[in-house]
Formats: structure tokens, C-alpha cells, sequence
């Protein structure tokens, strides 16, 4: 069944610079996958591209109803881009569930294919809906490419000896064929998927590949598309070796490559909880790292855990979301007492409380900054893209290495799941910041709360003769580390941790900004949102307006130099998934410049018109 | 893996000066963990004490050793992630019935369940003595204390019996008042692989004076104690002249003759359980020594050994392999 | 305390659509506690329904009664503070295995030892559904999961012992596949008045499908199941003719005459541990049915009567009282 | 042995306006007895007072040595005073170890009372010095009265039945005659007391009385003082009943007082932890005011159960400190989710981790106001000296069942064991506030989150027919509370939330300040610093500065009118026991205004002297 001429050719092929794609269907219509695979192609066409799947809440729901529906969307582009996109140009809608939960995003004019094979009366019902909304003229506006999938797919394989049952499951990829037609891609890297993750069951592969040809090459719905499109390979990335990944995995690569740059073993402690659970999956198949992973019984022993690993001379991490952080307060300020290394990663999710654990925001900043009982200061980092998640956790590694120190790395729901090409890193030029272990006594005694220009103390771990000692979480003499209540042994002791963790400003880079040096508007940002902040600042650019925009890493200590550049531009706007919590930091900081707070709170991510349009009326003012 | 130099007791002791309160039982059992500890063949390198929160949970400031006196029961959570780092090191675990039960019972069922090869001394005053006084999971019904002032009603856990429910390898009870049993109790948990659970009787002379001397005081413990030894006949009285055996399934009081012999690794922890269950307050004698001793895989040599094995099948991991993985493309 | 209007199943059902994946053994287990409740005789309005977090504990949302959906692992501190408050109503908590006996564990065994009169269900599926398959502390050696690519090396729970060693009062177990029985364990529990621990043997189709089939699945449960019903003999088998009996410290097979009786009421878990311990790997046939029960003080109960007692002898409290002691003295 | 010429009544007399006393011995010399028997006495002469323990770290550490040393601190006066003062003008050293500890806080000139009974070498050991401090010049510069109390109490007590030991446990009891005799107080108080506390023991009641009137009248030692002094009843107090009273006793009577008011039961939920414990204590002996008080497993428990309780209708309670509160944040979350009433209480003491526990700090405010994932707003209040806790207690029980709303009382080991005299409320002028239970359905269904026009939720209890429903920590659709992942109604509830904690302002007074209306200083304070704030400035306003000061009660939501207040004086100083977070939360609040950070992190409160020296800097600068 080789495929002779391409089918189609006859139409219009057309250049498209940026497509945004939206499949949706029912958990489990295999969505995901299907995602997944035109990301890998995308990628494999040498694309630029960003993803952001959109899961259903966590329990599958009855099949065929809204709170079942599971999405996956996909921006892939001959230029540079940022963001998974703000409107879908196609939706792909498996059922009237899908098709009424996703219709409002797309892009008016849009293209929607449906799958009519899924419109039966009790279909409708599980979606609570009366009338279809084939009918209803819901599609009003839009390009529909009305096919019966369903059935086309049981034709395509009456050859197949799979049950009817197993053949339906082949759906995803007969519509991923018809995708891959209209957008002319090839099928060889999604064939060769198939045949590596079915090799035990030929028939599955078979079948699979089979429906992904049908779709294909299906002609008679061709012609129901104006046309073909093409978008070619993207330039604009800098030159170099790519890989597509996810926000989680990039983070977790980041997590073991620092501990290897500081040459010490990683100790996992983990509790799963969404969206974080994915970091301790992922880690736990670096066993030939010598990593251990250890979920434990609960976020309190998980930390735990980790910071007995870092006393023994691992370097402790543990990964969880809000409400595990809310646990770990009180290891964390531990953490800070003994100042050991400690790496705490947080994926944020909508609050409060147990929120809605599949959506995206950014309200944990100021828990991670000033959280905790007592004078407890401790680092934040956070990343800004999938790709920039690696960075971050090699940087989480050095800080809490080279300065004893408990860090907060903070990613979110978006990231997590998003994924983006990623420009591999050159081995050699990741950054290296061997962990120096003490192994004998330095003159007199062993003082292990001495320390060095930076402020930091000496690491000295159990096995090493002459260099017993103990920590605890009660005051420290300074040096000694004796338990101590003096007045000002305690003060000192106070502003000792705090200078150390200030210090560290001085291996924090300055911002660099987009745009002009200076003028009307600077737009910053921290975490997730850089993508959207990015693509918004430049359009209003592109518009005339005179606003730059810059993204924070270090959220504390703050990068030097801010002082300086916020001078430079009459007003500074910070969006936020939150309440404006970047906002208050800065206002308490640097007082003397004019902060605009833009919040939102949906458990959305922003888009970039929004960004756009709000630097825009700003400015109209 | 003897020591190069011979330890002494005094090698252990630490410069700093102990701040118990004057007669309490915290001091017998520090003195007696020095002098087993000596002569356990451990290099002092090598040793490690974890510790919670209370009074007994100070321990590690006073042992020469490695120590972590970290946060309100979480001991067994630092303990797990340091053991299962450095499985070389000996790790002691002290704790109390308010730290170890209360605040955290929960890490404690758990590390049990793992069974990870270190020691845990429970010392059971059946009061929070560094707070100053309040009922502990371990009070008797009724005991006035400042948080109950018309009397406690959460009935007790029994430490020993929640150790078994949980799975522990190794379960024993000692008392602060006869230093030699406690001795030999530490020598069997240290030489014990897996998880040694000692509850340890201990006075707390401030807040809950002499709670256990209706049968600890050394004028009655003959007759109110009952040891038991793994392979030996269940035996006490003053003569030795007393025992315990089944009947059914209940225990009842018999001469030393007819005695049962003690068996602490039967497949299932019921009749460790019977003897577990008998109250102070019930007539027959209240039971110390070692009531469960079972072999079971340890959690730590299980991460190990999957790590060797994962090492050994996949080859030692490459980071450049991670990053450069198959689907990867350039861009010119 | 009969119900004024006679309660129907469907009174229970609440408006809200229910959301477990197609095939959940959740379902059953809904289901059927609709069913006893309606029948319980007690009135809607003294329902609560008291869950942490997990697939199983989104049960509250389902029973249309009052209901409180927590945070993971802490549901039997709510329905501490909850029965305690109001001892009319009739508190049940629904918990999974990882929200129960996980980061749940330690207000499991303090809810147990303090005996609330609540009802307990956990729902062991032996893994975490809600966050997509991890294990649970009652998985088993080596199961492969996200978490554990290369097998699990936590040595697991068993809830039943678990829940006798910390002293519980009513401890059984049920299967969802066998609805009567379930009910009639409902019952039981229901009439217990105590803290009942109840022990579901649940599947969870998507990520640990069939773990209990072994022993549950009904071509094979009467040969692998033992139900243990108090008062009469532990028989079992596809007509009923084998039984278990003690011997010595161990149990046996026998045949059906020779069968013991059950009494799950003996002065210590001993015995009920005994039948605990067997491992569904066992050639034994697992236990279902109830481990024990025994009577003790409930501590809402406890509580209330040491309100009225002091009430009574101090008299209702007067806040001036309280305010204006016999300390003071006047500025003019 | 009835008294018939006052001893030493040729003595001149002298009358001073305020004293400062420290008594400091061993932890077992009863000085906390001495201490509060003075304290009762100096209440029934009609003094102002206020007092200050200084308990030694929890364990009693060996007889005789530094860290062993217990203190009691008294102020007493015939004018308003506001704080336990500053330098003593008195110490009472019962042995080497309290001498050396104490005698830098001595004021310069002052009078030292050692008992020299206790200063052989072995006593000199434990203290760790080798010379006696008697003799090395150490107390040059003071007026020292050397007396052997052990020699003299046992010389009084040779007919006592008592064993030697005994006898010397009366010891603290001559040294209380003694200084009752240099302040001519009467002994009736003390002899009462005592007749009433051994009354089952009556060879105790005689020894001590001896004892305390064989100080009383030790005439030789009476020639070294060198005179003695009259401190007069107080005059400026308002009018009242008066009681001595400690901070968390009145905490404790006004969480009572609050859920006595509300027409609820208290249910306190708690975990001991040092400085909290005496809350949990003190509330377990309210039984028959229905009050049920559950000591849970954890922190964690404890505010669950509290927050059950609450679902069923009590008032629910928590207390705790620092580390407590840590464990408590995730409920804490939940706690705003559900909108259901809540106190929470963090004594707070010195951070971070375990710390000092016996030591005071102002370190969680932070984490009171920001301190959890997502964005969970909660009121935040501050008690700002003991007798004023009573008033906080029945403010937070008001605020909590008003709106529904889980809300934080800051207090601290400062005002939890000291003391002062307390104008004891009238009765039927405690505001009322009773909580609203819904009964009934109105309208079509229950609407368990509608909200009336302060934007709060009806509290419907489990028992009443009708009004089931459900509630948890999962987003919720406005109105019926079902669970709802819907995006808008995420924002809105978000704002809903933080709104309804907002609308708390407007049942807030604004502040008063004590000064000028406007200036160059305003002195702001919050929670147990008033004192110092109080005295600190008015000495400098005495002094000629142009200085007012003022208290914060409410810190989240700030009371109105803030900015007008501010914008009156040209800088605003902000005292506070840790690193500067009101300062931090007052920045982020009111850029436009300058405010000057004063922190001291020592484990102990403000002297009133460093308040006054800081504005004097301040002002001169
Ligand atoms: C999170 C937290 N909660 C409470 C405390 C206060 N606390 C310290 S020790 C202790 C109980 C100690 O009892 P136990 O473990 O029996 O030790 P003991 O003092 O009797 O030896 C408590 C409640 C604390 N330090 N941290
Ligand atoms: C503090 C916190 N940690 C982690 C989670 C994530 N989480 C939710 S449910 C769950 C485990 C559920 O397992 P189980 O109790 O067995 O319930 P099941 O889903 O199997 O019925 C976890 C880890 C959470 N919601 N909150
Ligand atoms: S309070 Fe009790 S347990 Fe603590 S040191 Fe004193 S005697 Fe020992
Ligand atoms: S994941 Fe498992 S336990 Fe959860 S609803 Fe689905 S089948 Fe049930
Ligand atoms: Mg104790
Ligand atoms: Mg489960």
C-alpha cells in the first residue's frame, strides 16, 4: 500500500507562516497522542512550535461528557513564536462535548473538522445538549469539515483482525493523517512511532498505520478544504541541536544535570500531587545516575527526607505543588537553621486550598519568598518555558551548592505540561560549581557555622573522622554552632543567613531588556507568562508604542541593577496569574517607581492580545 | 569493619554539659547507650543520631557523634533519607512517646514498614516533658495533666502492639531503671538487619514521677515483669519460679516448668501480639525483652541493589546521552 | 431515633453527576452504602460525610447529606472536631489508601485508639488513582508504577493489623465485588458504637485492574475467601467444608467440624492478628468479614459527660464570673 | 510572734514615683513565686505595674548553672506605666549564676541583694568562674547588701518540723519579707496566700511565714540599706475594677468571652508548643461553659478538628507558635475555601525553625498575611500588651463569625507571661455579635455561597433539615458552591474572597495617636512593642520632639484612613522585634510615604530607652 501520488495535488498548496491547532476529543479518544505526534513531526519539519495539552480534571469522567473533554494544542510556525497560541485556526472536535467546550476559543472564520460519527442523540445527551449544535447554528461563522470518522475508520480496516471495539481506537489516527494532509507533513517519523511502541502486537501496528494512511489519503474530503497548506521549516531559531520537550521533563533534566555539574548524587524525596507528580516519575528512571528517588509517606517526610540526604552529602531535592509546599513550611525554615543544600521545586496550580489542580497560576510567590515562621530567608528562582526549565534547575543546584541554602524553584501548571523546542545545551559550556566537602580539620577545631567570604559554611558529611558534629534548629552560636540563646549571638546569627542569602546577588546577571533602553513602558514579568509578555510587547511594538519588556529569573534576591532600569521608563507593568503578588515585592523594594499591577486569575494563561491591548490602552491614557 | 582505634565510653561523650533535670531517666539510658556504642566495633566516624523534639530528643547534642536534632517527629523521615544515603553509617534514632507517637506517628509506622536497617529508642515517659507537662498518646486514661485538667480520655496506644500492626522486624521493651537488660536489648537491635523498635520505660522524675514503679520499681519487677527471650522458657518470679503459656488463644499464668518457650519470629505477629497486649495494670506480669525478631528485605539494600542492577544493564548514565536523545534536529 | 419519613435510596443520590471512570469498583461501593443508609433509621439531616482527598474521596459530593470535602489525609481529624461537636450525627468517612494510610495515617491510628463513634471506610485499590497510578503503602513488593519503573521496594501495610495494633475497636474487611456482604458489614459497623475501620477491597480499572482477583474474583472467592463471622465457625470452601483452628501459635486448615468458632471480642487483638497476617498469597484463604470487636469508651462520649460533670458540680458557667475573681481591687 | 514596732521605723522613708525589680535564682528557687507574690502585693497597694518572667530554656538545666537561671522582672509605680522597665533598680541574686547573668542590666548605682549562702567554690563551679564575682570587682559601681539567706531562713526555722531541705525551699520567702520591708509593703497579702496554698499542709504554712517575716524584720540588715521607700498607690489609672492579669490568660478569657458573645460553644483544637501551651491549658478548666478543648496528634489535627467543629456549628479555635502555624497552612487554606469561622492564634516566639522558644519576636507577620499557596486572604490582628489580648480575642471571635472567615491573632512570649493590671470590661458593653445559623430554606434551593452585602456566605450546621450540602477545598460555582472549574467564575470567586476580607476595613476604627496631629515623626507600632513605643516616645515628646506614636491592632485588612495619618508627619518610624515586615507591608501599601525601619532581633522586647534614643537619632539627623 505505498502511496503513489500524493493525494490532493490537484489543490492549491498555500504558505502559512503560524498555525495554531486544537484537538479535542474525549479522554479517551487518545487526544494526547495525537498531540503529541504532530508535535514530533512539527519538530521533525524543523518548526519552531509550543504545546500546552489542556487535561480534564483529574478523575476521567463518564465518556462523551464536557468535564471528559481532553485537548491538546499546538503552535507551530516558520518563525520564531512563544506561546501555544491565542486562538486555534483549526479545531479538531471528536464529539459534541469537545465541539461545545472549544468552539468559543477558535479564531472567527476558523476551520472545525467534527466528527459526525459521534452526534447520535445519546451523544448529544452525555454533552447535555438538546439540539446539535451542528444544527443549531453554533458553527455559524466557522469552516466545517463535517466527517464521519467513525465509520471511515471500520472501513479502512475490515481487513484487520482487531475487534470493532479496538479498531474504534484507531479514530485518533485517521485524523491525525487528515491533519497531516492538509498541513502536507510526512508520515514516515509517525509510522516509525507506531511500529517501535506496538512492535510486540503487529496487528495494532498495522492497524494504526493503516488509519493513519486512510486519513491521509481520504480524497473525497480534500476537497472539502480550500486547499493545502504549508509551513516550512523555521529559520529564525539560532543555529544548533534541538529537541521538543515538556516543561517537566526539561526541569527534571535540569535537576540531575546540576547535581552531576556539582558532582554529587541526587536524593529525590517526593509526594505525587498534580501537576508536579511527572518530576518524580521522571527521575526515577535515572537509577544509573545513581539518583535515588523515594516517595515518601507525605510532603513532610518527603522533605525531610531530603534534607537527612543533603546532611549525609547528596544533594536533597523535592518536588510538589502549593498545598505541599504549605506542608514543607516548617522543614523549610529547618532547612534555613542548618543551611544545608536543599532544592524545593514547586509546579504551581490554581488556590486555594486544593484549588483546581489542573489549571495554571502564579500564587505562590509570596508564600515562597516570606512564608515561613521567623526570620527565614531563603532564594526563588523561577522558569519562564519549557526549555528555560533546564537552565533553572542547573542554576537551583549551583545556589543551593555554593551557598548552603534551601532554594525555591518555582514552575507552574503551564510549563509543566507546555513543551517547545529546546536548544540543547553544549556539555562543556554548562555551568560548573563542584560541591567542596570539608575532610579534615582546619586549624584548632571543626567550626562548621564558620564562614567564608560569601557567608557561607563549610559541608562536612557523617563518615569523615574528626569532623562529628550536630546540627539542629534551635539558635546557633556563630562559628561553633553550639545551641546558644544570647541576644546578640542571635542577632548576628539573623543577619548573617540574611546577608548570605543576599550575597547571592552578586552571581545574579542584570536584566536585559527587549526593545528601547528606555521610554513609556516597561513590561516584566516572571514565570510562565514570558512567552505571552514577549509576543504581546513586540506586536505593540510593531504598533509604534515605546515599551520594552524584560523577564525576572531571580525573584530573590532581586538581579542588581533594577533600580537603574526602572528609571529608565515612566511606568512599569507587571502581569500576573495572581493578584499582583511580583507587584507588592516591587512596590516594598524600590518604592520610587510607578508599578501598574495586571492580574488574572482564571486559571488560564495569558494570551498574548491581552498583553497587547493592555499595553496598549496603558499607554492611550 | 572493627574499629582501628578501641573506643572508649568517654570517646562518646560530647563537650556539651547535659540539661536534664536532675534524676530523670533520660541520664541512665544516655550513659548506657555510650557504653554500648563503645563496643559495637563502629568507627565514631560512622555513627549517626537523628532526633526529634522533647526532652529525650536533646540526646544527639551529647553523643560525640554525627547528630541531627531536627523538627517534632519527623526524625524518622531525616533517618530514612540519611540511611538510605550512607548505608555504611550506624544510625540511632531517639525519640519520645509525644515526638515518636503523637506529632509523628505517622513517619514512625511508616519507617517501620520499610524497615530500614536503624535503631529507634522510643523513651516512654507517658508525658510531654520538654512542654512541661501535658498527656501524651501514651497516658493512662484519667491522668490529670495541664491540658486535662478533670482527667485525660484518649485511651493509649500501646506502643508495642501499634510496632507489630505496622509490620516492625524487630520490637523490644526496656526499662531506665535495670541497665544491664537495657544493654543487652541494644546489642540485639544493633545487631538486628532491619528496623530495632526499643520502647524504653523511662521516668520523667518532674512531670509523671514513678508511672511505671508499680512494676519496674526493683522491689516488685521480679514478680511484675516477665522477660522474654527468644528460645527460652517464659519465666519470672522472684525464683524464677513462675511462667506463662497458651491456652487457646489466651495466655495464661502456669508454673516455670510448664512454661512456654519464647518465640519471636513466628510467620504471623499474633502471639507476639498477645504478650503485647497485656496492660500494667492486668494481673499477669508485665512483659520486656524482645517480643518480635523477623528477617525481611531492608529498604535501603533494596534502592541499592536496584541501582546496581539498573547501573549494570543500562550502564552508568551519561547526562550528554539524556540530553542528546534520538529525536533530536539541527538548525543551521 | 426512626427517620420521620421513611428514607429511600434515591433521597441519597445528590444532583451531582458522578465521576469515576466507567467500571470503577467506586461505583458498587456508592451504591450499596445508599442502600444501608436509607435503611439505617437515621434522619438525612444527621448524615455527614467526611472525605480527604482522592478518586474515593470525592464520595461526599455524591450522598446527598451533609458532607466535607478536606484536604488529603486529614478527614479523621474532621471527623473528630465534627462528632464531638454533635454527637447526634452520623459521621462517615470515606478515605483511600494513600489518602487513608499514607499521608493519612497518623490521624488514622489516633481516630482509632480515641474511638470516635464514626465509620470508617477505606477503599484499597492499593494505589493512587486521582494523580494517575503511583503506589500506596499497601501496593505490593515490586509492583511497577510512575513512580517505581523498576518495582516498588516498600514493604507494605496490612490496614487490618494496622488498625488493631493501634487499638481499634471494630476492624473489617469487604470486597466490592460482593455487595451483600458489604452490607451486611455496613450494618455491622453502623451498630457498632465505636470507631469502625472497614477495609474495602476496591478496583481501580485503570491502574491497578484485578489486584484482588486472585482471591476475589467469584469463580475463585469461596475457595481463597474466609468470611469470619463472629459466633460461629470459620468455614469456608465451595460447600462450605474446610475450616481454620489454632494450633499452638499457628493457624490451620481442618475440615469444617473441626472448624473454631469465631470470637473477634478476646481481652487482646492476639487472635484477630493472627487471621490478619494472612497474605492474600497465602495458601490460606484471606480473611474478609470482621477481625474484631470489642466494646470501650467513646471519647465524644467522654467528653460530654466531663462537660456535664463539671457543669454540674461548678454550675453553668458565668462569664463575669470568670472576668470579676476575687483578685481585684478598684481605682476610684 | 506578732509584729509591734515596725522594724527599722527609724529609717528614713523615702517615696519614689516607680521601681524596677529583678528577683533571679536558681529554677529551683522559686523565683517565680517570689516574683508573683510581689507582683499580687503591689496590685493590692494600688501600684501600676508590669511584669516580665525570663524562664530558662525548657529543660531545667543542673542546679546552679548559667543556663539555669530563672528570673521575674517587676515594674511597679505610682504613675501610668506602660512596660516591665527597662534597667532594674534593684537585683536579687540568689546565687553566682544569677549574679553574673543579670548583673549587666542592672541600672548604674543600683542595689544588689546577693545571698552569699550560695557562693562556695562548688557554687562558683557550676556558674563557670573561678573568682567570685563578689571579689573580682564585677559589682563595682553598685550599692551591694550581702545577706546569708540559706544561714539566716534556717536560723528562723529551727522549731520547724520541716527536714533541712525543706527549710532551705522557704528561702525565697525571706527573701520576699525582706524586699517587702525595703518597699514597706504589708505581708497580710502574702501570709493569706500562703495559709490558703498549704492549707492541707500547715508545717508548710508556718515555715514559709516565718520565713517571710523573718526577712520582714531582719533588723541588721535593714542598717546596710540605706533607707527605705514608699512607691505609692497609683492615681492615674481610670477609674475601675481592677485584676493582675497575664497576657495569655486574657487571651484566653477573651476567646471565652468572644464565643460567649457570639451565642457559640468554642471548640479549641491544640497542640502544646511553647509560648501557646497555657492557652490550651488555661481554656480545658472552661468546661462548664460547654467549652471542649481536644489536645489533638499534631498541629495539623488540631485546626482540622477546629475547622469540623466549626462545620458543626462551635467555634472553632486553634493555638499554637511559630513552627505550629507552619503545619497549619494547608488547612489554613482550606479554611478560606470553605468560608467557615475560624481563630487562629500564633503566640509567636524566636525564629527561624525551632529557635528560642522562650524568647520573644514579631518574625511571623508575614507569614500571617502571605503565607499560603494560592491566593488566600485572611484578617490578621495583634494583641498589643496583656490586658489588651482580652479585647483582641473577643475582635477576632467578632471578625471570625461576622465574616466568615478563618482569621490569625498575633501575640507573643512577651505579652503571654507578662503582666499588668487589667480594667476589667463592663459587662453589657462587650460588643455583641451573634452568630446567625441558617435554619430554613429561602427561595427556591440553598444557596450555601450566596453572599449578603459585606459579600458573606450563611453558615448552615449539620441537624438542620433541609440545608444539605457539601463543602471542600475544590474551586466552587459561585452561589450553589458546586464544584466548578469554569475560568470566569475562578476570577470572580478570587475577588469575591479577597473582597469579603477587605470589607472588613469598614467595621475598623481608625486610629488614634497620642502627640501632635502632625510632625516630624510618627512612631508606628504593632502587637507587643506598645509599651516601649509608648514610653520611648513620650520621654522624647517630654524631651521637646516633635513625635507622636500609634498602634496597629488590625494588620490585614489596615484600618482606614492610613494615608491621610501618614501624610501628616514627615517620616514614619516602624519598630518591630524582627527584620522590618510591617515596614515591607506598609511600603508595598503606601509607596508614597516614608518609612523608617527600626528592627532588633534578640529574643527581647524594645527598652523604652532605645525607642527614645532611635527618635532622638532620627530627628537630630
Ligand atoms: C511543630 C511543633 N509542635 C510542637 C512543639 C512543642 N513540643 C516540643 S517537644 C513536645 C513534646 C515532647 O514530648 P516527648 O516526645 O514525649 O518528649 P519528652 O520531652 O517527654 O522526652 C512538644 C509538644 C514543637 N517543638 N514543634
Ligand atoms: C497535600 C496534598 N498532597 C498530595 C495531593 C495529591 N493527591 C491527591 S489524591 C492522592 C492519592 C490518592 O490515593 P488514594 O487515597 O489511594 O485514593 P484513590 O484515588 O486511589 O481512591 C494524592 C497523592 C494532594 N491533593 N494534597
Ligand atoms: S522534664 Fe522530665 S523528661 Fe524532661 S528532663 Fe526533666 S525529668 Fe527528664
Ligand atoms: S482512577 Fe481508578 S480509582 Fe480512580 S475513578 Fe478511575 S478506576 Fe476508580
Ligand atoms: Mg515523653
Ligand atoms: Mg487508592
Amino acid at each position: 500500500m505505498t502511496q503513489t501520488k500524493e493525494p490532493g495535488a490537484d489543490l492549491p498548496l498555500q504558505q502559512q507562516e503560524k498555525v495554531v491547532i486544537r484537538f479535542a476529543g474525549d479522554s479517551g479518544d487518545g487526544m494526547q497522542i495525537t498531540g503529541n505526534q504532530f508535535t514530533s513531526t512539527a519538530a521533525f519539519v524543523g518548526n519552531d512550535l509550543a504545546t500546552l495539552p489542556d487535561f480534564p480534571a483529574e478523575i476521567r469522567a463518564p465518556a462523551g461528557t464536557r468535564p471528559g473533554v481532553s485537548g491538546f494544542q499546538i503552535h507551530f510556525s516558520s518563525s520564531d513564536i512563544h506561546t501555544p497560541g491565542d486562538a486555534p485556526d483549526v479545531l479538531v472536535a471528536m464529539n459534541p462535548a469537545a465541539l461545545v467546550v472549544n468552539i468559543g476559543d477558535l479564531k472567527a472564520g476558523g476551520i472545525v473538522v467534527v466528527n459526525t460519527g459521534n452526534f447520535g442523540k445519546n451523544d448529544l445527551k452525555k454533552a447535555r445538549l438538546e439540539v446539535s449544535p451542528l444544527e443549531d447554528g453554533t458553527l455559524q461563522g466557522f469552516r466545517v469539515i463535517e466527517v464521519d470518522i467513525n465509520k471511515r475508520v471500520a472501513d479502512a480496516l475490515t481487513e484487520s483482525e482487531l475487534s470493532p471495539k479496538e479498531i474504534q481506537r484507531c479514530k485518533n489516527f485517521y485524523t491525525l493523517g487528515l491533519m497531516y494532509w492538509v498541513y502536507s507533513r510526512p508520515l514516515e517519523p509517525t509510522l516509525d512511532w507506531l511500529a517501535a511502541k506496538f512492535a510486540k502486537r503487529p496487528a495494532l501496528v498495522d492497524a494504526n498505520q493503516t488509519a493513519l494512511r486512510a486519513g491521509f489519503n481520504a480524497g473525497d474530503i480534500h476537497e472539502m478544504f480550500q486547499g493545502r497548506y504549508e509551513v516550512p521549516a523555521c529559520t529564525e531559531l539560532p543555529a544548533g541541536i534541538y529537541r521538543n520537550i515538556l516543561g517537566n521533563q526539561a526541569l527534571a533534566l535540569g535537576m540531575i544535570a546540576g547535581a552531576e555539574q556539582a558532582g554529587l548524587k541526587l536524593f529525590l524525596g517526593a509526594y505525587p500531587i498534580t501537576p508536579a507528580s511527572d518530576l518524580l516519575h521522571q527521575l526515577a528512571l535515572y537509577k544509573n545516575f545513581g539518583a535515588i528517588t523515594f516517595q515518601a509517606e507525605d510532603e513532610i517526610a518527603a522533605i525531610c527526607a531530603a534534607l537527612g540526604a543533603s546532611f549525609s552529602g547528596k544533594l536533597g531535592m523535592t518536588t510538589t505543588s502549593g498545598p505541599g509546599v504549605a506542608l514543607k513550611t516548617e522543614a523549610l525554615g529547618l532547612a534555613v537553621s542548618v543551611e544545608l543544600p536543599l532544592v524545593v521545586v514547586n509546579v504551581q496550580r490554581a488556590g486555594p486550598s486544593t484549588g483546581m489542580p489542573t489549571k495554571v497560576e502564579q500564587t505562590d510567590l509570596l508564600q515562597s519568598i516570606w512564608g515561613r515562621n521567623g526570620e527565614a530567608p531563603i532564594p526563588v528562582i523561577a522558569a519562564s518555558c519549557a526549555a528555560d526549565a533546564f537552565d533553572v534547575g542547573v542554576e537551583a543546584c549551583r545556589i543551593a551548592v555554593e551557598y548552603m541554602t534551601p532554594i525555591m524553584v518555582l514552575s507552574d501548571n503551564y510549563i509543566a505540561n507546555g513543551s517547545e523546542p529546546w536548544k540543547l545545551p553544549e556539555m562543556d559550556k554548562l555551568p560548573k560549581f563542584t560541591a567542596k566537602f570539608r575532610t579534615h580539620v582546619e586549624g584548632e577545631t571543626f567550626l562548621p557555622f564558620a564562614r567564608d567570604e560569601n557567608g557561607v559554611r563549610p559541608w562536612a558529611k557523617p563518615g569523615t573522622p574528626g569532623l562529628e558534629h550536630r546540627v539542629g534548629g534551635l539558635e546557633k552560636e556563630d562559628g561553633t554552632g553550639n545551641v546558644c540563646y544570647d541576644a546578640e549571638n542571635h542577632e548576628k546569627m539573623t543577619h548573617l543567613r540574611q546577608e548570605k542569602v543576599m550575597n547571592i546577588q552578586r552571581s545574579i546577571p542584570e536584566l536585559e531588556v527587549e526593545g528601547p533602553e528606555s521610554g513609556d513602558l516597561l513590561v516584566l514579568g516572571w514565570g510562565g507568562t514570558k512567552g505571552s509578555i514577549t509576543s504581546g510587547t513586540a506586536r505593540a511594538r510593531e504598533d509604534g508604542a515605546s515599551v520594552a519588556n524584560t523577564h525576572l529569573r531571580h525573584l530573590w534576591p532581586l538581579p542588581p541593577g533594577l533600580d537603574e532600569l526602572f528609571g529608565r521608563y515612566k511606568a512599569i507593568l507587571v502581569p500576573e496569574l495572581n493578584m499582583g503578588q511580583l507587584w507588592r515585592v516591587l512596590r516594598s523594594e524600590f518604592p520610587q517607581h510607578n508599578f501598574i499591577s495586571y492580574s488574572k486569575v482564571q486559571g488560564k494563561p495569558f494570551m498574548s492580545f491581552e498583553i497587547e491591548n493592555r499595553i496598549k490602552t496603558i499607554l492611550e491614557q | 569493619m572493627a574499629a582501628e582505634a578501641v573506643l572508649k565510653k568517654k570517646d562518646l561523650k560530647s563537650d556539651q554539659e547535659v540539661r536534664w533535670c536532675p534524676g530523670c531517666g533520660d541520664y541512665a539510658i544516655l550513659n548506657c547507650v555510650q557504653g554500648v556504642m563503645a563496643d559495637l566495633g563502629v568507627k565514631r566516624e560512622n555513627m549517626m543520631f537523628v532526633s526529634g523534639i522533647g526532652c529525650s530528643s536533646r540526646f544527639p547534642y551529647y553523643m560525640n557523634t554525627y547528630g541531627f536534632h531536627s523538627i517534632h517527629g519527623r526524625a524518622p523521615a531525616f533517618a530514612t533519607g540519611i540511611k538510605v544515603s550512607n548505608p555504611e553509617l550506624s544510625v540511632w534514632l531517639v525519640t519520645g512517646d509525644g515526638d515518636g507517637l503523637s506529632i509523628g506517628g505517622n513517619h514512625m509506622i511508616h519507617v517501620l514498614r520499610r524497615n530500614l536497617d536503624i535503631n529507634i529508642l522510643l523513651f516512654n515517659n507517658e508525658i510531654y516533658g520538654l512542654t512541661k507537662g501535658q498527656y501524651s498518646p501514651t497516658s493512662r486514661l484519667g491522668l490529670k495533666t495541664k491540658a486535662t485538667p478533670f482527667g485525660s480520655l484518649d485511651y493509649p496506644f500501646n506502643p508495642i502492639s501499634l510496632a507489630l500492626g505496622a509490620g516492625a522486624t524487630f520490637v523490644a521493651r526496656t526499662v531506665d531503671t535495670n541497665l544491664k537488660h537495657m544493654a543487652g536489648i541494644l546489642e540485639a537491635a544493633a545487631a538486628h538487619k532491619g528496623t530495632s523498635f526499643i520502647e524504653i520505660f523511662q521516668n520523667c522524675v518532674i512531670f509523671n514521677d514513678k508511672v511505671f514503679d508499680s512494676v519496674s520499681d526493683k522491689k516488685v519487677r521480679d514478680e511484675r515483669m516477665v522477660d522474654l527471650v527468644p528460645g527460652e522458657k517464659i519465666v519470672y518470679g522472684n525464683d524464677h519460679e513462675k511462667g506463662l503459656r497458651l491456652d487457646g488463644y489466651h495466655l495464661e499464668q502456669c508454673s516455670a516448668d510448664e512454661a512456654g518457650v519464647w518465640d519471636p519470629s513466628t510467620p504471623t505477629a499474633g502471639p507476639s501480639m498477645l504478650f503485647a497486649d497485656i496492660d500494667r495494670d492486668a494481673t499477669l506480669p508485665t512483659p520486656i525483652g524482645i517480643f518480635r525478631q523477623v528477617e525481611r528485605p531492608r529498604f535501603e539494600e533494596g534502592v541499592h541493589a536496584q541501582i546496581d542492577h539498573v547501573t549494570e544493564t543500562k550502564g552508568p548514565g551519561k547526562l550528554e546521552d539524556l540530553i542528546y536523545t534520538a529525536d533530536t534536529w539541527k538548525v543551521d
